[in-house]
């Protein structure tokens, strides 16, 4: 008994060291300051660093506070849905300005805490808002107008006329969009050169909701098995999925085509073979929204943000100038909206 | 050599290629189809092997591993993470960094086995007790270091997660060219030959897997190392009585069977995708263990079931790439969480024992007392 | 004299009793949250503040003890279902897959029932119905491992990993199908909001804490009651200690294993099944992850008892619950949670080591909790 | 302790020693300052009640446990023996009594293990199976070194096991109860192949309990009693009485004391009964007998005739596939064990620990396992604790159960106190018709061996049918008014004990053919 004393006693003395040389206390406190902007983040269940859509918001929030808008910033990764609320609560009771909820799951939880909390600006990301809600801008992307591009640059570049993408599950409806934007736009180029492409479009809906982003293995095989029956484009839409099929795209010699940012940055293994990516820029989309709030010109309601492709790097000699012409009449198109991509928002 | 087992799992794999060839003809040719998935059969089918090559040393000495799918998620993290700091923080060549990742994941795999070992042998908690803590543990300490290592300011890499220094390579094995004078002036001769050439070019951990299991199976039934290892497993006691060291035997054999898993982990971050996520092995352990059993506890059998998983999850994908082409009596096939069901069921339905009774080692699960 | 000498004693014994059962677990958190503070420290966190934090979020006010007591709610449900299949000797780490089929069927009652019969129903129809739809169908999800098991040898702890799959791409299936919420806003998998007829209402106004609650607690002292006073319970314990003489003694162990998977199954529905009717008012996908393995150290660290297993649900979902307050003080990510409470576990089913570090001497014999493939 | 001197015949040189050799368990005491000595070409004698330490003091010597104190001598040389290593190493090999092989394996991988042949790295099975023909002509043992020892009888598998301790080399041979197994021209079989290798100058320690044994074949006799040396005798100097005198410290009746009596009418009638075991073979072919009220009927035959599947199947554990069993005229085939213990069916199973014991239920508990459900033990569903304990205080003090209390767990009480434990619950049931009792004082002292006998003839003496099966063909004969000799899974003959032998017992458990008396 007495070497128990003394081993507990030991643990205690260890404690108290470690503790003593802790740094001083966050400056959170100071965010119910009139003075002190504070911008505090939510992820959706996940991790911050997933990076996906958690990451490129928290980049978003974190460039607030590069450029000098935000004083202190925070996020609070949600482990589990029921928590949604109370992780809210948890800026909103410290006196934050802004607080980002990322993800169409917290649309109700941000919507009631918007009542809570009428002082505080909200910015739903992917939350579409079918009336406007007051207190809370949803922050949405054509994602379909960015499959539709890079649709139609793999479809022009195929040699062998097939073109595939390997995507999370088609249940969140941004992946749908990117995916079923892709056929849409492979189509649409076929329409101008005269050529039959096939497209492969796979959704990894084989598994629970909590692994489909998550299975960049299962994206490398589906992406070889595309090849393996000729496919010679891939593109990677849905997390690190998607990332495990456009790297085995690349290093298989065929193009890689990445999603929401500009993947030749972030993918270096994939990056001599990036074709170019569907970019969904939420990054720069959260810092735009949180630079208004404090300007004070935010609205209610849903806000769209940027959508395109991404340059195309180490293949600009590949790509031919009648591809490229093509490519800046899509966009073009597209934003006028002279070119549709005939995709819903959500799948029917 | 169990037949009925070993017919079972041909017939298995014959009707999944047979459902793709005849649901993907329309659009792609027969041969192309085939070796498509069997390329995809053999990758696939590469981590289950090893996993479950790792539960059959564990368990032919006696110790039951279902932690197998933790050694695997932590090799997975610890490889690739050695792999980028020889690469990144020691300035090492690509090709050094990445091997000595492989050995880093084998390494982990050891080490993680080694704690099996500790809790299932000298402690002697229960074995199954002792293989959920390390699956658990796993989960924690890489998601958590994952985190803590790459996410934030005062991060070892300062908060971005840099690049692995790469796979490993595809070995090409010659035969498109040794064979391309036979086919003549045929295109029709070469592009078969060209997909069946794809068929076995892998990579060095799946073509070293298909080599290990025929090296463990030789070892396991025709050495000194391999009669003791299933003297331990089957009756410890007698194994005493003439003089062999029950715990050391089971101990190596864990600690074997922790590199293998370690290999498993490897594959994963080092030669297939060269990035790391938490809960990347989905599972792919806990479907090892059924392949074990489905193998009946020896390595060639092992393997055979890993094909048929392997088979399956080709299934999967082709089912999705001919999507559009599935007649409508088929159609239950489009449905991806239906399909996904198949190695699931499959697996409960061997575990009946309807395909022939599977008879683990007599002392499996038990610890040793003297 | 005499006699106070004896109570005294007795007194003594029964403090013996409880500390001797209770003293390995608990030195297995402490070193569990020093090793975790040891952490903390070693990737540049404050362990005090951390650990402040986690308290604060969990007991420092009526509304972080509330949410804890949410929390704790489906872990006592997860944690018993685990407990009571240890006892029958069976290893169930499928809490997970029966609690998903649990919740999707309770929410079908909820919010189906009253569309399919064209009018309201009372709540004291509507919610016992929806409640006990869940518990059976997780019960039924169960009781297949346990039939595979009796009949055929199938060992439970593959099986039920199986079904934990199935259930899970079954659960996609539907909510992405039939069972999708068509409002046209919504575009996750999730079912529509059950009737209000089919909510437990909230024990206090403004709190979430609900009436399932104090049914977890009682529920609890029901399978105290059912394993100990109880010819079904001495069957249960019999057939989990010793199958062989279960048989011998005229138990049907058989069926008994069907049973106990099925109870087992049913308290793990319950799970799911108040999370829908208590709490979340539908079932989400992405909802419950990873209670299943947190259930197994409940159990564990309750030494499956039912009083074990609510105290033990009560640390862990203080430590869930008080994550949230620790993330916003320190940024520690969730992960340290799961990771403490793999130590916690280690220690616990490796009470050697902890009888190693602080030299207690073992008492009584070892218990067995499962057996090998072949049992 | 002073030893006798080997009086008629010529000393040989001292192979083994054993120096005050004390070993302490856990609450036991089983070696207390143990002297031992062997001689070359000797068969020495080991000889005591079960938990004597004889068992303990051979696992010292082979190097399974460590002496706490005192030393081992082998030819002269203090020995460090360490593990079973350092034995075989000295030359001492051992046969246990709970065979050492590997059923999976064959025998020649059997024989092998732990010292094999190899061949650049691969096991050189031919030249051991060269090696066992050779060692299995010259000492006449006949075994295949292909076969799968889970195939073999018992007693193949026996000399598999002297087989691999020749293999070794071994000059010393420990053989741990090596009769138990066998029939008594079996017995006589491995006297002779004793005798064949001490002629060659090995040396034999022979353990047993069996007095007969011990005059017939050993040189010098040494016997053991709760963990200490009585004396060393030779045989000519002794006799049986005397013998167990010193084995049990005090006077011991040898035959058990029956009256005779009249049997009834058949209560237990068993017809063309047929069993399969796990494996799925057919243990027990088309058995027919009748068991009237009032006598025992005995099972003789060696071990894994099918006694166990019969026992199984009679009781319900284990479904027949073939035949029918009746109790007092109720068909009950196939019927689970509930229903045939309430037709009036006590069973003493033959692993105790295994099936009728839960080891860590309190007595209370175990003395209810069977009656649980039923008032006054269960009220609709509920334990009624109170009579349990009622009911655990009574049987504790009628059939002299030593407990502490009745809230003991029953893995804390000594083999007999178990056993009683069983018996009491078994035998105090108010409707018993029927007693079949299976191996009931294997493993046991001497005292509750006599209890238990007493036991089952007064159950046989208010009228109750008794099966008896036991592999002591001692046992059977004297508490049995018939016996019945099982032969691979047959019935091979039927006597009244009165009117055979030993000789004609042994002859029929070695499955020779009779006709049914």
């Amino acid at each position: 008994m007495k070497k128990l004393y003394f081993v507990m006693a030991l643990l205690i003395v260890a404690s108290m060291i470690l503790s003593a040389c802790a740094p001083s206390a966050p400056t959170a406190e100071d965010c119910s300051k009139e003075e002190v902007f504070c911008v505090g983040l939510v992820t959706d269940v996940g991790k911050i660093n997933d990076k996906s859509f958690n990451q490129s918001a928290w980049e978003g929030v974190q460039k607030s506070q590069a450029d000098g808008v935000a004083d202190v910033v925070q996020f609070i990764e949600t482990a589990d849905a029921k928590d949604y609320a109370k992780n809210i609560a948890q800026f909103g009771d410290a006196g934050y300005d802004v607080i980002v909820t990322v993800g169409f799951g917290l649309g109700e939880a941000t919507a009631a805490a918007a009542a809570t909390y009428p002082g505080v600006r909200f910015i739903g990301v992917d939350q579409f808002q079918a009336e406007t809600v007051a207190g809370v801008s949803g922050l949405n992307f054509p994602e379909d107008n960015a499959g539709f591009l890079v649709g139609a640059l793999a479809a022009a570049m195929s040699e062998s006329h097939k073109i595939g993408a390997v995507c999370g599950t088609d249940v969140v409806p941004p992946v749908w969009r990117f995916g079923e934007g892709y056929k849409a736009g492979a189509a649409y180029a076929d329409g101008m050169m005269g050529s039959t492409t096939e497209v492969f479009v796979v959704y990894h809906s084989d598994v629970g909701f909590d692994k489909t982003f998550t299975d960049p293995e299962w994206g490398a095989q589906t992406a070889k098995s595309m090849m393996d029956q000729g496919a010679d484009a891939i593109f990677g839409c849905g997390g690190l999925t998607g990332n495990g099929a456009v790297t085995a795209a690349a290093q298989a010699g065929a193009y890689g085509i990445g999603v929401d940012t500009d993947q030749y940055l972030t993918l270096p293994e994939a990056a001599p073979r990036m074709l170019s990516s569907a970019m969904k820029l939420i990054t720069p989309g959260v810092a735009d929204l949180v630079a208004a709030t404090k300007d004070g010109t935010i609205a209610d309601g849903n806000v769209f943000g940027a959508a395109g492709y991404a340059p195309f790097h180490d293949l600009e000699g590949e790509v031919p100038a009648e591809v490229k012409t093509m490519m800046e009449d899509i966009n073009a198109g597209l934003l006028d909206g002279s070119i549709t991509t005939g995709v819903p928002p959500v799948k029917p | 050599m169990d037949w009925k087992r070993f017919g079972f799992i041909a017939l298995i794999i014959i009707v999944l290629f047979g459902t793709v060839v005849m649901i993907g003809q329309v659009k792609q040719p027969p041969v192309l189809i085939i070796t498509s998935m069997l390329a995809t059969t053999i990758a696939v089918a590469t981590p289950l092997t090893l996993g479950a090559l790792s539960g059959v040393f564990c368990e032919r000495a006696g110790v039951v591993n279902i932690g197998i799918e933790g050694m695997m998620l932590t090799s997975a993290f610890f490889g690739w993470l050695g792999a980028i700091y020889m690469f990144h923080v020691f300035g090492m060549g690509i090709g050094i960094s990445i091997t000595l990742g492989v050995f880093f994941a084998i390494l982990t795999g050891a080490l993680m086995a080694l704690l099996h070992a500790v809790l299932s042998i000298t402690f002697k908690v229960d074995q199954i007790i002792g293989g959920t803590v390390i699956n658990i543990l796993a989960v924690g300490l890489t998601g958590f270091l994952n985190r803590q290592l790459f996410f934030g300011a005062g991060s070892v890499f300062g908060g971005s997660v840099p690049n692995s220094p790469g796979v490993l390579p595809t070995i090409h094995i010659p035969l498109r060219e040794i064979f391309t004078p036979l086919c003549g002036t045929s295109t029709a001769c070469l592009v078969n030959l060209t997909a069946i050439n794809r068929v076995f070019d892998q990579k060095p951990i799946a073509i070293g897997a298909i080599l290990l299991v025929f090296f463990s199976h030789y070892i396991l039934f025709n050495t000194r190392w391999g009669l003791r290892t299933r003297a331990v497993g089957e009756h410890p006691k007698a194994a005493d009585t003439v003089g062999i060291n029950v715990a050391q035997m089971r101990y190596l054999n864990v600690l074997i069977g922790g590199m293998f898993a370690g290999l498993a982990g490897a594959y994963f971050t080092i030669e297939s995708v060269p990035s790391f996520e938490p809960l990347l092995t989905n599972g792919r352990g806990f479907i090892s263990l059924a392949a074990m059993i489905f193998g009946n506890w020896t390595p060639i059998g092992a393997w055979a079931a890993s094909l048929v998983f392997g088979a399956s999850q080709a299934l999967l994908i082709n089912m999705q790439i001919f999507r559009d082409v599935i007649p409508p009596q088929w159609s239950f096939l489009q449905e991806s969480y239906i399909v996904g069901l198949t190695p699931y069921i499959l697996t409960m339905f061997i575990l009946t024992g309807i395909i022939g009774k599977t008879t683990p080692p007599a002392a499996d699960g038990v610890p040793y007392e003297k | 004299m005499q006699s106070e000498k004896q109570s005294n004693s007795l007194t003594r014994q029964i403090l013996q009793s409880v500390s001797d059962a209770s003293l390995v677990p608990f030195l297995a958190i402490l070193t569990a949250v020093v090793v975790g503070g040891v952490i903390i420290k070693l990737v540049g966190g404050d362990p005090i503040l951390a650990y402040r934090g986690l308290i604060q979020g969990s007991f420092g006010s009526t509304k972080a003890l509330s949410e804890t007591a949410v929390w704790a709610t489906p872990y006592i449900f997860a944690g018993l279902a685990v407990a009571l299949a240890f006892k029958g000797g069976l290893f169930n780490i499928g809490a997970e897959g029966q609690l998903a089929v649990g919740a999707v069927a309770s929410s079908l009652v909820g919010y189906a029932l009253p569309e399919w019969l064209g009018y309201d129903l009372p709540i004291v129809i509507h919610l016992p119905l929806a409640i006990i739809f869940g518990v059976l169908m997780g019960g039924i999800w169960a009781s297949i491992v346990g039939a595979l098991k009796a009949y055929t040898g199938g060992h439970e702890v593959i099986n039920t990993i199986m079904m934990n799959y199935i259930a899970l791409n079954t659960t996609s299936f539907l909510l992405n199908g039939v069972m999708k919420d068509r409002s046209p806003t919504n575009v996750i998998a999730r079912t529509p909001l059950i009737a209000d007829s089919a909510r437990i209402p909230p024990i206090f106004d403004g709190l979430r804490v609900h009436w399932g609650f104090v049914l977890a607690l009682l529920v609890a002292f029901l399978i105290w009651w059912l394993l100990n006073k109880t010819t079904l319970g001495f069957q249960i314990r019999t057939v989990g200690l010793n199958p062989d003489a279960a048989k011998y003694a005229g138990i049907n162990v058989k069926r008994i294993i069907i049973l106990t998977m099925a109870l087992s199954g049913m308290l793990a529905g319950m799970a799911g099944t108040i999370e829908v009717t208590g709490l979340n008012y539908r079932h989400e996908l992405g909802f419950s992850i990873g209670y299943g393995y947190d259930a197994i150290a409940i159990a564990l660290l309750g030494k499956s008892h039912p009083l074990g297993v609510v105290l033990a649900a009560f640390l862990f979902a203080a430590m869930r619950n008080g994550a949230t307050r620790m993330q916003f003080l320190t940024q520690m990510p969730v992960d340290l949670i799961s990771m403490i409470q793999a130590f916690i576990l280690l220690f616990v089913a490796a009470d050697a080591i902890v009888r190693y570090i602080y030299r207690i001497k073992a008492k009584g014999e070892r218990v067995v909790l499962t057996r090998g493939w072949g049992g | 302790m002073a030893k006798k001197p080997v009086s008629s015949e010529v000393k040989t040189p001292i192979v083994l020693e054993a120096k005050e050799i004390t070993k302490q368990f856990p609450g036991v005491l089983a070696n207390d300052s143990v002297d031992f000595d062997l001689r070359k070409g000797e068969i020495h004698a080991l000889l005591g009640e079960n938990g004597a330490g004889k068992s303990t003091l051979m696992n010292l010597i082979y190097g399974l446990h460590h002496p706490d104190k005192g030393e081992i001598i082998v030819n002269g040389k203090t020995v460090a023996i360490h593990s079973p290593n350092d034995s075989i190493a000295a030359g001492i090999g051992m046969v246990h009594q709970h065979f050492m092989l590997i059923p999976v394996f064959t025998v020649a991988e059997n024989v092998m293990l732990g010292d094999e042949i190899t061949k650049r790295g691969s096991l050189d099975r031919a030249t051991v199976a060269a090696r066992i023909n050779e060692i299995s002509k010259q000492y006449g043992l006949d075994v295949d070194p292909n076969a799968i020892v889970g195939d073999l009888p018992v007693g193949l598998q026996q000399r598999v096991e002297i087989v691999k301790t020749l293999y070794r080399n071994a000059e010393i041979v420990i053989l741990d109860e090596p009769t138990a197994v066998l029939t008594p021209q079996e017995a006589e079989d491995l006297f002779r192949i004793m005798r064949d290798l001490t002629g060659r100058g090995v040396s034999i320690i022979f353990i047993t309990h069996k007095l007969k044994e011990v005059l017939a074949v050993a040189d010098r006799i040494t016997v053991m009693r709760a963990g200490r040396v009585v004396n060393t005798v030779v045989p000519a100097e002794t006799n049986e009485a005397q013998l167990a005198n010193m084995m049990v410290g005090r006077q011991v009746i040898l035959t058990v004391e029956k009256k005779d009596h009249a049997a009834s009418g058949d209560i237990l009638k068993v017809d063309g009964l047929s069993v399969r075991d796990q494996r799925g073979l057919e243990t027990v072919h088309n058995v027919s007998f009748t068991v009237r009220g009032g006598e025992v009927l005995g099972i003789a035959g060696v071990q894994g005739n099918g006694q166990t599947e019969l026992s199984e199947a009679l009781t319900g554990l284990r479904e027949p596939h073939g035949g029918n069993v009746f109790i007092d005229g109720q068909d009950l085939t196939s019927k689970p064990p509930r229903i045939i213990t309430a037709a009036g069916l006590a069973h003493i199973p033959e692993d105790r620990q295994r099936h009728g014991l839960v080891m860590s239920y309190t007595v209370a508990d175990n003395m209810a396992l069977c009656d649980y459900y039923r008032p006054p033990f269960s009220n609709r569903g509920v334990i009624q604790q109170k009579a349990l304990d009622e009911n655990a205080r009574k049987l504790i003090s009628a059939f002299d159960v030593r407990t502490p209390s009745p809230f003991v767990n029953a893995g804390k009480l000594s083999g007999g106190n178990q056993q009683k434990v069983i018996v009491a619950r078994e035998l105090s049931r108010s409707n018993v018709k029927l007693v079949i009792a299976n191996q009931p004082t294997r493993g046991l002292d001497v005292g509750s061996i006599e209890y238990i006998h007493s036991e089952i003839i007064k159950m046989r003496d208010r009228g109750v049918a008794v099966l008896l099966i036991s592999a002591e063909l001692d046992e059977i004969m004297a508490l049995s008014d018939r016996i019945a000799v099982m032969y691979r899974g047959q019935i091979v003959a039927i006597v009244e004990t009165k009117k055979t032998t030993r000789e004609q017992l042994g002859l029929w458990m070695a499955g020779a053919h009779a006709e049914t008396a």
